[in-house]
């Protein structure tokens, strides 16, 4: 989705507030909403693409004005309403209207939780187990597409030339994942661009460089 | 840091709001029995106390003090890391890229905020932020003077977008005269701005 | 540059308000401020293209709430303040607070206003004043180029493949008049692009075209 | 469709500064003479009433009636419009493009709001506004739906985006079974989204 949540190459934000936000945790409402999203994430479930997807669909105003963490509350409360875990009534109250079922989505104890999020997740498929399509050191066009739907590809890099400079084998792919088709492994590449085929003549300094890893449909041969 | 909702109330009615819906979020998944408190506890305590820049620190002072590691880090980041013990969520799969007197390098994530969290901890706010995912692939210098830091033209700057599930870590240059430092004194030198890339040591 | 008032291909915004959003003017002071805009251009003086480059440095949030009117109004005010004919607590207050040169910036009468309307401006030089880079029928691609200052090339034909259909003539470019560095004038081109090649296979429906004028600097040699 | 700035106090506190601020510029600039009421006056009295889609309606109307001037329009649209009187500021050149049983025509101006003015006016609000920018020329046969058109496979969109001088027009088709209606007659049937090309007749 070509949403205002793709920021890379955007002018018009200004300065780095470097100073003045220079935390990770300013409130501690922003500390329970943290814990809230990783705690309902298993048992909801949902995975970071999804919980993604619904914060790049919050209105372009809200995307940049509502703080971080309020965009993660939001995100999640989208996600445990889609899968009628909460009722919108409940959400606006915050009290409890109907009970849910715990034997598939049990709360989850804090160790269960320590130890979830210290294996991490894994989205990784054998890299043999699909076609690798581009070779390393072969120049590639990232595909014009761009979907509705949630994506991985700046618009920034969208139609321009790079260098494959490795694989980093085979993955889920996010925008499948996001929209409930299936996981759809495909290869993960290292793509190399120079600033100069990316910004041109308004370039910083042309022989700069740019990497983005890019899924197999991303790309096409030049 | 702390704060409640009183403090809010005084400096800013935006906040209050926020830290209300969170509250009554809270509230409302612990009733339902879909949420434990302590687990929130217990994750929040984690990635404020037990992860962060010092785990990604004790990982560059090694890479410094051991080249045959830092062969293997710069190899194949994601088993060199995790057989510190730095693993788990938002760490799965990392990449580290080695800063030299020729190429410096930057991380950042202009799509939304990804970042190494078992190396690093959570990300700053200004990581976050816009301007700096807006800025930092198109004009790195600009941004790094921002920071205080000024590269030479005769080096190359190499800008990483996390754009997938590999996470990105940088390898500072260890800082001049610091042979006689043991390991664990040169990671007491490693700053997390340093393995973003937005500073150098 | 590429901010947020170039939309074009952008997701998140939801239906066309048609209904509720087909008027000119919904308030009075909406025509005032059509109106000013209008008088004080001659007067100031300023041109259409540094009008848009004012709206388009509104910060992002500015730009997607300010009524329409309200965001001209703005970028008027901006530019009388660089042709340091009205100062900020002026705008502020609405209260004068020193005399300007009325030698060199009279107000405009009604009727020359409504004379310089409807003679209209002209950016035109003879359209052999200037060598033609490009064929009709020639395949171009846009340049990457994406100055901080104003232009006129939408991201989402950056890098793009096109046909050029027609020359338009010699005309003042935008880039240059904005940033104040002369007219600069080149041939202006309509180039026509495939929906494929701008929005690969998320397109609508592929054979059908979008066309736009783009000026020589804009394009390069396929 | 008058209003004043006590209704504006009754139902949108926004458009009251906004209102606040036009009076507060407009006495301003009165008060250091650098702008004249009555020229305010005159030049939205103009655009309200004197342009307006009814200029080209009758340019669409002598197309379908004559065509010599039909292909004069399309060959040098400039030209032929001006010679209708129908020419000034936003409308100095002109494109004017036919909707055929093959081809359907719809103009925009993603980058801002560029519209041909002598011809049909002042754009409405939804032309100016983000959702039919930025959805047009990516989708142009879903933006057309809402506004009540579907269009066949088999009938090729051109989205035409005004990003230079030149100023489009569509003219549009012919409604059928209007053979024996006057030029005059024509004129009335021509609607404004006919010639932005989200209508059809």
């Amino acid at each position: 989705m070509d949403g205002i949540h793709d920021l890379g190459g955007m002018h018009g934000f200004g300065p780095i507030p470097i100073e003045s936000q220079d935390y990770r945790f300013k409130h501690d409402w922003q500390r329970r909403a943290f814990g809230i999203v990783q705690a309902v994430a298993g048992n909801t479930p949902y995975v970071a693409d999804q919980h993604r997807y619904k914060i790049e669909q919050l209105s372009a105003t809200d995307y940049l004005t509502l703080d971080y963490f309020e965009k993660w509350i939001t995100a999640t409360s989208a996600l445990l309403k889609d899968a009628r875990l909460v009722n919108d009534q409940e959400l606006a109250t915050g009290q409890k209207e109907f009970d849910v079922d715990l034997v598939n989505h049990p709360a989850v104890s804090a160790d269960d939780l320590l130890s979830a999020m210290k294996i991490g997740a894994d989205y990784q498929f054998p890299t043999n187990s699909q076609p690798q399509g581009f070779a390393i050191g072969t120049r590639v066009r990232v595909r014009s597409d761009s979907p509705q739907g949630h994506t991985r590809v700046p618009r920034y890099v969208r139609g321009k030339f790079g260098t494959v400079l490795a694989t980093e084998g085979v993955f889920q792919h996010a925008d499948s994942v996001a929209a409930g088709q299936g996981r759809n492994p495909q290869h993960c590449y290292l793509v190399s661009f120079s600033a100069a085929e990316l910004w041109g003549s308004s370039v910083e300094q042309a022989d700069d460089d740019i990497l983005l890893n890019l899924a197999e449909s991303y790309l096409e041969p030049m | 840091m702390q704060d409640n909702l009183s403090d809010d109330h005084h400096h800013d009615p935006i906040e209050e709001g926020a830290a209300l819906r969170v509250r009554a979020l809270e509230e409302l998944l612990i009733a339902k029995g879909l949420v434990k408190a302590e687990a929130i506890d217990a994750v929040v305590e984690y990635y404020e106390k037990e992860t962060g820049p010092r785990n990604g620190a004790q990982v560059v002072a090694r890479a410094w003090c051991d080249p045959d590691f830092k062969a293997w880090l710069l190899k194949d980041g994601t088993a060199a890391i995790h057989s510190m013990g730095f693993k788990g969520y938002q760490g799965e799969h990392m990449r580290v890229v080695e800063n030299t007197n020729d190429t410096h390098n930057i991380i950042v994530c202009t799509l939304c905020s990804c970042y190494p969290w078992p190396v690093l901890g959570l990300p700053p706010a200004w990581y976050k932020g816009a301007a700096y995912r807006a800025r930092v692939v198109r004009e790195p210098r600009a941004v790094l003077a921002e920071f205080g830091l000024d590269l030479p033209a005769s080096q190359k700057v190499r800008v990483w977008d996390s754009t997938a599930e590999i996470r990105f870590m940088v390898l500072p240059q260890r800082p001049p005269n610091t042979g006689n430092l043991s390991q664990a004194e040169l990671a007491d030198l490693v700053t997390r701005d340093s393995m973003i890339g937005t500073a150098v040591l």
